[in-house]
Parts: C-alpha cells; structure tokens; sequence
C-alpha cells in the first residue's frame, strides 16, 4: 500500500539530509513476509514495503543509535508510534533525531488464520490495497485475517509523526470488532488457567525472541542471563519459562504498548503477549493509563494516589 | 485433605523499619504464631522487587508474605504507596496466571502491632495449608522426552 | 541391503504397534500427518532426542563436612526416531561427530543413541525454505543402519541393512524388476540434480578469508540475536554447564546459542563477540567454513530451512552465505 | 557405526584435598591440592576444569611441573563467580578436577634449544610449570640456555615471591624481574616488560625460543618487540585466553576458526596465531 509515496518521501529525505538513514520494512523472496531493513542511499528506498505483513516493531532497531548522533527516519505504525513515546519519555533517544513516518494501520494479517482461511493461496492471489483486502477480485473481511492483538487495537493511527501516510483509519478495530482474545481466558477457573500455561511454557525454548523483538527490553544483561546471582536456570524447563515471562511481564506493567510483536516473534507460536496484555488491561482499568498515549502524565508504577486500591493488604 | 503434618513453608519479606519491628515486638512479649515463616529483612515494602516472590516460589516456598508500614508512615515517605500499586498488578497477573490466590499475601503491619502480626502470620499459614505443597513454580528438571 | 514394498495400512499398523516408544519430528508430523499416531511423541527439534535441552551430569550433595560428587548413569531405552533426510543428517553427519569422538564420547548421548532406531521418511514436497542440496544432502538420502521409507505409488517402499531391527520388513513383499529400476533410476537422477547445486569446492576456505569483510556488518543489521534458530537448529551443538542447587544438586547440562552476549564474555570483562555482527558471522562461518574445514569438507548445516522459517525478522542463512560466496575470489 | 560404550563420564569431576593455600597477592591465591598418592598425567601448558559445588567450573591452568609428584597447584585470581568461590575455601576443604585438557607447551621442539620465558602478572602461572619442568635437576641438560623475564604492575602484585628469590640465586638461568610502577622498597629494574626486553636482551634470535604469557595486552606488544628483535614466528610460543566450559571441544564457546581453543590450543605458535581470525 503506498509504496510508491513511500519511496519518494524515503528518497527526497536522503537526498535532502533530513536523515541519515531510514529503517523500514523490506520486500522478500518468501510469501507473506517482510523484514526490517536500513536505507542508507538513495537507491536502496526501492525495497520498501508496506502491507499487513509488516510485523516487527522497528523501534526495537533505535537501541542501536541511542548514542550516535544519526538522525534517523522510521516506520511508524499506530503501536510502534506509542513504544516511542514510551523509549522518548523513559530518555533512550531525544525526538528531535528522529523523523517519524506514520502509517495509518489496518491492521496485521495472522499467518495461521491465513493458511486456514485459504489453503494453498499464492500471494498473487491477494491484493492488500488502502481501500480493502481482496482475494481474486472479491473483498475479504479484515475480522477473519486480523493479529488477535489487532483484533483488540485502540490506536490503529500512530499518535505522533512528522508525516503521515494514507487516511488515517476512521474506526478503530476493537470498536468494529469488540473482540479481545483475553476474554475467553478471564472465564477459566484458576486450575483450567493453570493448565493452559503450564502447556504454553513446556512448548517454549527460552530463545528470547519475545524479549529481543520487544523496543522496550533494552536492559545491558537481562536478569534471565545474570549469573551473579542466577536467578532462572537457562534450562527451558516449564517453572523456569513461566518464572522468566512472568517477570518479564512486570517489567512490561504500564510501558507495554500492546504491539503483539512478540507474539509474532514467538518460533513455537505461544500466545505470549497475553501476558503483558493482562497487565495492560488491569492498568487501563485501575489506574486508567496507556502506555505511549500522553507523555505528561508519570507512567503508573512511578506515581501512586491516596485511593489506589487496597483492600487485599491485610 | 492434607495430612495435618505437613508444615508449610512461608517466606517472609518484613520491612526494617515496621513490620520487622513488629514481629521483633511480637517475640518480645511472648506472643504466639506459628513458626512457618521465614523471614527476610528488606529495606522496605516497595524495595521488593517481583523476582524476589517469584524466586522464594520457584526455590519452594509454599508462600509467600509481605509487610510493610501501613501507608504514611513509610520511613521513605512513599515506598509502600509504589508497593501497593506494583503488589496489586502481581497479584492479579499470578491469580490469571493460575497460582492459587492465597500463595501470595501482603499486610500493613506497624512496629507497634506485634499482635496485629502473629495474627496475620496465623492467618497466612491458615490460609497456606489447606492448598498442599506448593507444585506451581517450583522448579522441576525431569527430563521430556 | 534388503528392500522391500508395503501397503499404507501395513505401516501405519507397524507404527500403531510401536506407538508408544515413536518419536516423530514436527517436520514429518506436518508432512504426513498420517504417519503421526496419537501415542506417539512429536518433537520439535530431532536433536532433543539424543542432545536433550536440559540433562543432569552427574549430583552432589555436601555430607559429613565435605562435599561429595556421584556419576548418573544414563539410561534409555530403545526407541524410534521417524525423521526427514536433513534431520537424520544432522544426527549422522554432524551430532554424533562432536558426541561420539572416540576418546571423548558423552556417556548420555551415547545411551540414547545405542537405543535409537532411525526411521528416514523420504522427502516429497520440500518446502520454499529447505536447501539440503546446497550442503551435500539429497531428499532421498539415508543411511544403512537406518530404515528407509519412500512413499511409492500409494505404498511405501522399505530399504534397511538392519532389517533385524525393523519388524516390518518381515511384511514387506520384494519389488519386481521395473519397480527396482524405477527406484533406482529416481535414486539417481536425485543424486545427479543436487550434487550439481553442491556449493562450490572452495567456499569453505574462501569465506574463512572473508572474516574481515564489510559485508557482515550491513547482513546481519537486522538479526534480532535471539536464539530461536539455534534452538530450532538439527545440527546446533553448542551447550552450556552451570550447577544448580546449593547444598545438594546436580551439574546441570543445557543448551546454549552464540548469539546470546554471554556466550564469549569473559571474567576479566573482555568479549570477543560483543554485538550482532560478529555473533551472526560466528553462526554462519561455523557451519559453512570452520565445521568443514576441520571434518573434510562436510558442512554443519543440513539445509533443513527451519531457521529461515522460524527467524522473526526473516534473517536468510542461504541467502547470506550466496551473497557472501559470490564475493570469494574478488575481495573487496 | 561404533559407539564406545566405556560409559565414562567425561563431565565427572573427581574431588581433592587442599593441602595448603599460599595467598600471592590480594586477589591471587596458589592452592595445592593432594593428589593422595597418585601422579597427575599432565604435562606443562595444560589446564584443568575446577568445580565448587554449588557454584560451577572454570578453566585453570596447571601451575606444578609434572616433576612435582603427588601434588597439583593452581594459582587462580579472584575474578568471577566460580573464581571467587574458591577463594573463600579453607585448608582441608575438597575442589572437584576434571581434566588435564588442551595441548602442551611443544617440548620436543624446545628440546635442545635456549630458551627465552617472559611472563606477565598472573601469566607467570602457566609458564611456572614449564619452567620448573625445564629446571628440574634430571631434565636441565636437555635445554641450553634459560632467560626468565618476568614482569608485574607492581610489587605487590608479583607472585610466587618465594620462588622468584631460588630462581634468582640459580646461575645456570637468567632472571630478570621488573613491575611497572615500583614504590619506595622496590631496588629492582622499573619498566613495562617489552621494553625491558629491548633494554636487556641481546641474543641471536635464530638460536633462541620464547614462550610469552600474560594479559593481552602485553602479549601483543612483547611479540611486536621479539619481531623487531628478529625472532620468527614459528618461535613464538603463547596461550591464547578464551571462555571454556568443556575443555574437551563440544560446547563451542572457545571456537576461532576452525579450532577449539580448549582442545587444539591454549598453546599457539606466533605463526598459527597469524591464520586466525582477530577474535580472541
């Protein structure tokens, strides 16, 4: 969508300066996938890419400059404009070196619901357009494809940007949808709750690729890794998993910015960002704040009122 | 039921300047309570960082207790108000999580209230006991496959 | 080499009767759903079978004011293990090469692996990812100790050398001469077709000349140096020790990836792989360059493709080392 | 294909007794450990894989010479966890061993030849047990000439003190010991070890052999000095530093290039050094 107002304002920022370099999404051999990549000359633009393929939060990518002095241009889509303005107000990078090219986001196409929606589909059977998703010709409703974590997006336009592509959306997906995939989880007794992660953490590896996709887990050594002391055991034991994405996900209370990219990220598929989702939504509810929405207000675990509730303290 | 032998394990992070005042209070006047509890002595209730309870569970604490000053008369002026709002989040991401709620317990407890503590200590083991050993977060390295 | 033909449900009998000891990667899982029996285990990854993700290496425990230290002898019992071409190649080719050396064997994976039956289920539908033949492997390669199964006209075509083994050769009925041929003739042409696209003779040696390349920098910007493709990787061997438990525990062996930062840091501070750049060129220069170079040109990777498939920001080994190799010869 | 079913564990750790604990200097300690009888097999450049239970193993080279029966002494500074952890262990406690591991020091290749020993801080360790086998009464007439230059950051931080004094009362040696920084006892030489070496040292170097050991950095510029000074690369003989945790080339993490550190190394040629990648 847009590529090719896309390219010219890639190209017309190198060829003026106002960056020096541009990190985007990339075109790849393989269907249904692009990549991160960075731009450097002018010539490079060509390969950028947008569609609802484009998955990672690039803002993962700022942690590498935060002490250059380049000035760099980023693919923003509504989540990803929220995780910088969480990395701007927790001081890892300083807007001004920054040039933000939003992108008005209809949301991310889920690969599973894709092969289950269509079996055996090339990718020129699709057509990904500003106007609408169509396969052979016929529209697709978004409903059927979207990322559960679209499903339930608020901010589908990116809340801060130097210059904004396409219309911004009208509605955004979780007013149309109102589906949040927390729901089905809130009805489970605690056992069954149990017995639905314990099955999660035996599927993982501990490969950090959760941890590594995420903008916000920029920490020099991880306490997954320390061995001064050892909290966890590297061994991807399921109580060692769990210990390492619960604290993870406190680590994450009131700065998650609900991307789901490390849901994608996530080799053995495990719904990994309900985690963190959880945390959000009890936030959202309690201390009625979102991370990456309002830079004045302090984000919820620096601050406190008279009234937070106690009433579980004995 | 569980076999009344079995005792639990309780890990207990007091606050220096309350809570640990407290329960020090209450073993000056002879006050009774179990002798389950485990006590850790932190700087204050909003110096507990999350790993700490979860490492006390995954090491086989069967639960886990934290005190500290009741809000106001924080020595840090602020530190349990932070505590709260973060022991609030963990509690009810460890409720969804599927750890049973009455693992975790969390109280106010002044220097002044060495009856307040033993109480709340009796009532945490109370609560702790009838839920078994703790299987959930223990580490367990039986091999897969 | 005895040969044989079987009927679908012949099989699919065979592995129901030996379901309960059956490992099946996820790869086979996924290409034949069939062959997968519900008491069957599925693995992820074929080297958790023998390299296990986590495994104990021998106890300690602190007694009478000293501390003492005892063996775990390892024991496994005999087991299938139903894989791809490329996955048993990784066990064949590479695994049992770091795990077996004759002085220095693991006693642990030594015991699994004298219990383990490989069956190799010949590949038909590769994937867009997979490029075994760029390595040295071939969809219908296999090994004499293991059973061979090739899906052959609606019935299975069996090849072992240890037919004592495998019960279900006793079912197989023998082919008549064209069905020899004809496999023979499919053997070949495979063999012929991807011995071709073998990467060049010299690409070992040329990259190793290319460690000080520019290139590595700008290939490997967007690699998040997560471990997921060393995890999801067959041949992937790289592990770590560390004890757990204090007063009374055990050595705790578990698997490790050179692309986690602590993985060369050493006490004084110093680390020779300290960002993204050199941790991706370790990754593909050991498989493409050092692991041949050291064991007569055979690579340490087995072109399964799965790290291609899995990596979150779709980072390309063949890619990378086509790029890289194009570069032997004119260095920049 | 064979397996070699012997079942030997080869991660086992067989546990020793300390019999003593020479402290050397603030953070560096020599223990010895009581072989009860037996002799170690190991030869001088080797190291062994220390385990404190509980704690972990770290790589140790073996500062005794073979020549010293019955017994093994490892120096170790205090950096890391598992470093650390037998700091804090007393006389009489048990450390867990398992190896020998790595190559020697070529001591066929020495054989016969002079030899030029220059050591760095705690790098003294490893060549004391080349050293000392060179200097062993039934093995001195196999070696013509022996230089030791030994340098330290200052006088504190010198070790094995009570040895550096046998050696320099020997006549059949050189011994040549500077510190970087001296303070007011000091009455020896002053001066970083390369240009001590450029200062002192004029011998052919065609004739002579040199076997370097100490931090990094010391190891480049003093083998930047024998280069000027017109030694050949085959006849420059150090260890490599790397992280180890096998000792037995498996678990990967001391892999440069086609070699494992822990098995075809720590001891390289100037020469092989040249051939491999700058990763170390």
């Amino acid at each position: 969508m847009f590529e090719s107002i896309l390219i010219d304002i890639a190209k017309k920022l190198l060829r003026d300066k106002t960056v020096d370099l541009i990190i985007g999404y990339g075109s790849t051999h393989y269907p249904f996938r692009t990549e991160p990549i960075v731009i450097k000359q002018e010539d490079q633009a060509d390969a950028l890419v947008w569609n609802p393929f484009c998955g990672n939060n690039l803002a993962r990518y700022l942690k590498y400059y935060k002490n250059t002095q380049h000035k760099i241009a980023l693919m923003v889509k509504g989540c990803d404009s929220r995780a910088v303005q969480v990395l701007l107000k927790e001081d890892q990078i300083k807007r001004d070196r920054l040039y933000l090219i939003g992108l008005s986001c209809p949301g991310l196409v889920n690969h599973e619901k894709l092969q289950k929606q269509f079996p055996q589909a090339s990718p020129d059977d699709f057509q990904w357009k500003e106007t609408g998703w169509f396969f052979h010709g016929e529209q697709i409703d978004p409903g059927l494809l979207l990322e559960e974590t679209c499903l339930r997006c608020r901010y589908p336009n990116p809340l801060e940007y130097d210059q904004l592509i396409g219309e911004p959306q009208t509605t955004s997906p979780y007013q149309t949808y109102q589906k949040d995939y927390l729901d089905p989880i809130d009805d489970l007794s605690p056992e069954e709750r149990w017995d639905r992660w314990s099955k999660e953490m035996t599927k993982c590896i501990r490969c950090y690729a959760c941890r590594n996709s995420c903008p916000l887990c920029y920490c020099q050594e991880c306490f997954a890794e320390s061995t001064q002391p050892q909290w966890v055991s590297p061994a991807a034991t399921p109580s060692d998993n769990f210990l390492f994405h619960l604290v993870r996900t406190m680590h994450m209370a009131g700065r998650c910015v609900e991307c789901g990219a490390c849901e994608r990220a996530c080799p053995v598929s495990i719904p990994i960002a309900q985690l963190p989702l959880k945390v959000e939504a009890i936030i959202r509810e309690q201390f009625q704040f979102e991370a990456g929405t309002d830079q004045e207000s302090a984000a919820p675990l620096l601050t406190y009122r008279e009234n937070d509730p106690g009433d579980f303290i004995k | 039921m569980i076999e009344s032998s079995w005792e639990p394990k309780i890990v207990a992070f007091l606050c220096h300047w309350c809570s640990y005042a407290g329960a020090d209070l209450a073993g000056v006047s002879r006050m009774q309570y179990p002798p389950n509890i485990r006590v850790i002595r932190v700087p204050c209730s909003g110096a507990i960082n999350p790993l700490y309870i979860f490492k006390a569970l995954r090491e086989g604490a069967d639960g886990v207790l934290v005190s500290g000053c009741h809000p106001g008369d924080c020595h840090y002026i602020s530190g349990n108000y932070y505590a709260r709002r973060k022991f609030y989040i963990l509690k009810e991401l460890l409720v969804w999580a599927g750890i049973e709620a009455d693992r975790i317990h969390f109280s106010w407890v002044s220097a002044s209230e060495g009856q307040k503590f033993s109480e709340v200590v009796t009532e945490v083991v109370n609560a702790v006991k009838p839920l078994g050993p703790s299987r959930k977060l223990v580490k367990e390295f039986s091999t897969n496959v | 080499m005895n040969s044989g033909k079987v009927t679908k449900n012949d099989l699919i009998q065979w592995l129901r009767t030996h379901q309960k000891n059956f490992l099946v990667t996820e790869k086979v899982a996924h290409h034949q759903p069939e062959l997968l029996c519900d008491q069957s285990k599925e693995i992820k990854n074929i080297k958790e079978a023998l390299f296990l993700p986590w495994d104990k290496l021998f106890n300690y425990h602190w007694e009478n004011q000293q501390w003492n230290v005892e063996n775990i002898q390892p024991s496994a019992s005999p087991r299938f293990l139903m894989a791809l071409p490329c996955e048993a190649r990784a066990i064949y080719e590479v695994l049992d090469r770091v795990f077996l050396q004759p002085s220095e064997t693991e006693s642990g994976y030594a015991a699994r692996r004298q219990g383990l039956k490989m069956v190799i289920i010949g590949c038909i539908n590769p994937e867009p990812t997979c490029f075994c033949h760029l390595v040295g492997g071939n969809p219908y390669w296999t090994h004499p100790d293991a059973l061979f199964i090739l899906p052959f006209h609606d019935e299975y075509y069996l090849e072992t050398n240890q037919s004592e083994q495998f019960d279900i050769m006793k079912k197989g009925t023998t082919l008549n001469k064209s069905e020899k041929e004809e496999i023979e003739v499919l053997r070949k042409q495979m063999k012929e077709k991807t011995n071709q696209e073998k990467l060049p003779e010299e690409v070992p040696q040329g990259l190793y000349d290319l460690f000080e390349d520019q290139e590595w920098e700008d290939l490997s910007w967007k690699c998040l140096n997560c471990g997921a493709c060393t995890y999801l990787c067959p041949t992937c061997q790289c592990f770590d020790m560390n004890a757990e438990g204090r007063l009374k525990g055990f050595q705790l062996k578990t698997w490790d990836s050179c692309m986690f930062p602590k993985f060369t840091l050493h006490a004084s501070g110093h680390n020779p792989r300290p960002t993204f750049k050199e941790r991706v060129r370790q990754r593909v220069l050991h498989k493409f360059s050092y692991f041949p170079l050291r064991e007569e040109g055979r690579y340490g990777c087995v072109g399964c493709g799965k790290c291609i498939e899995i990596c979150p920001v779709n980072w390309n080994i063949r890619e990378a080392v086509e790029r890289m190799v194009k570069k032997i010869g004119n260095r920049s | 294909m064979a397996i070699d079913l012997e079942n030997k564990n080869i991660y086992l750790p067989r546990l020793f007794r300390i019999m003593e604990i020479i402290p050397e200097t603030s953070d560096i300690k020599t223990f010895r450990l009581d072989l009860e009888g037996e002799n170690s097999s190991h030869l001088p450049g080797q190291f062994a894989e220390l385990f404190v239970p509980g704690v972990g193993e770290a790589p140790i080279s073996i500062t005794s010479s073979p020549t010293q029966k019955g017994i093994l002494e490892f120096s170790i500074k205090r950096t890391g966890l598992v470093t650390s952890a037998i700091h804090r262990l007393n006389s009489n406690d048990r450390l867990g061993i398992r190896g020998p591991y790595g190559n020697t020091f070529p001591i066929s290749d020495l054989t016969g030849q002079n030899l030029l020993f220059i050591a760095g801080g705690i790098g003294l360790a490893p060549l004391r047990s080349l050293i000392n086998y060179v200097l062993d009464t039934e093995k001195r007439n196999q070696f013509k000439k022996v230089i030791i230059l030994y340098g330290a950051r200052s006088p504190q931080d010198l070790v094995f003190k009570w040895e550096l004094k046998k050696w320099q009362m020997r006549d059949d040696i050189t011994f040549l010991l500077t510190v970087d920084r001296g303070d007011d006892q000091w009455k020896g030489t002053v001066g970083l070890v390369p240009n001590v070496l450029k200062e002192n040292i004029q011998v052919n170097p065609l004739e002579w052999k040199s076997i370097i050991c100490g931090p990094p950095i010391m190891i480049k510029f003093t083998i930047k000095a024998l280069l000027e000074m017109g030694f050949q690369p085959p006849d420059i003989i150090t260890t490599l530093e790397m992280r180890m945790k096998c000792g037995l080339g498996k678990c990967g993490r001391c892999n440069i290039g086609p070699y494992y550190v822990c098995k075809d190394g720590p001891v390289f040629t100037y020469q092989q050094l040249q051939n491999i990648p700058e990763e170390y």
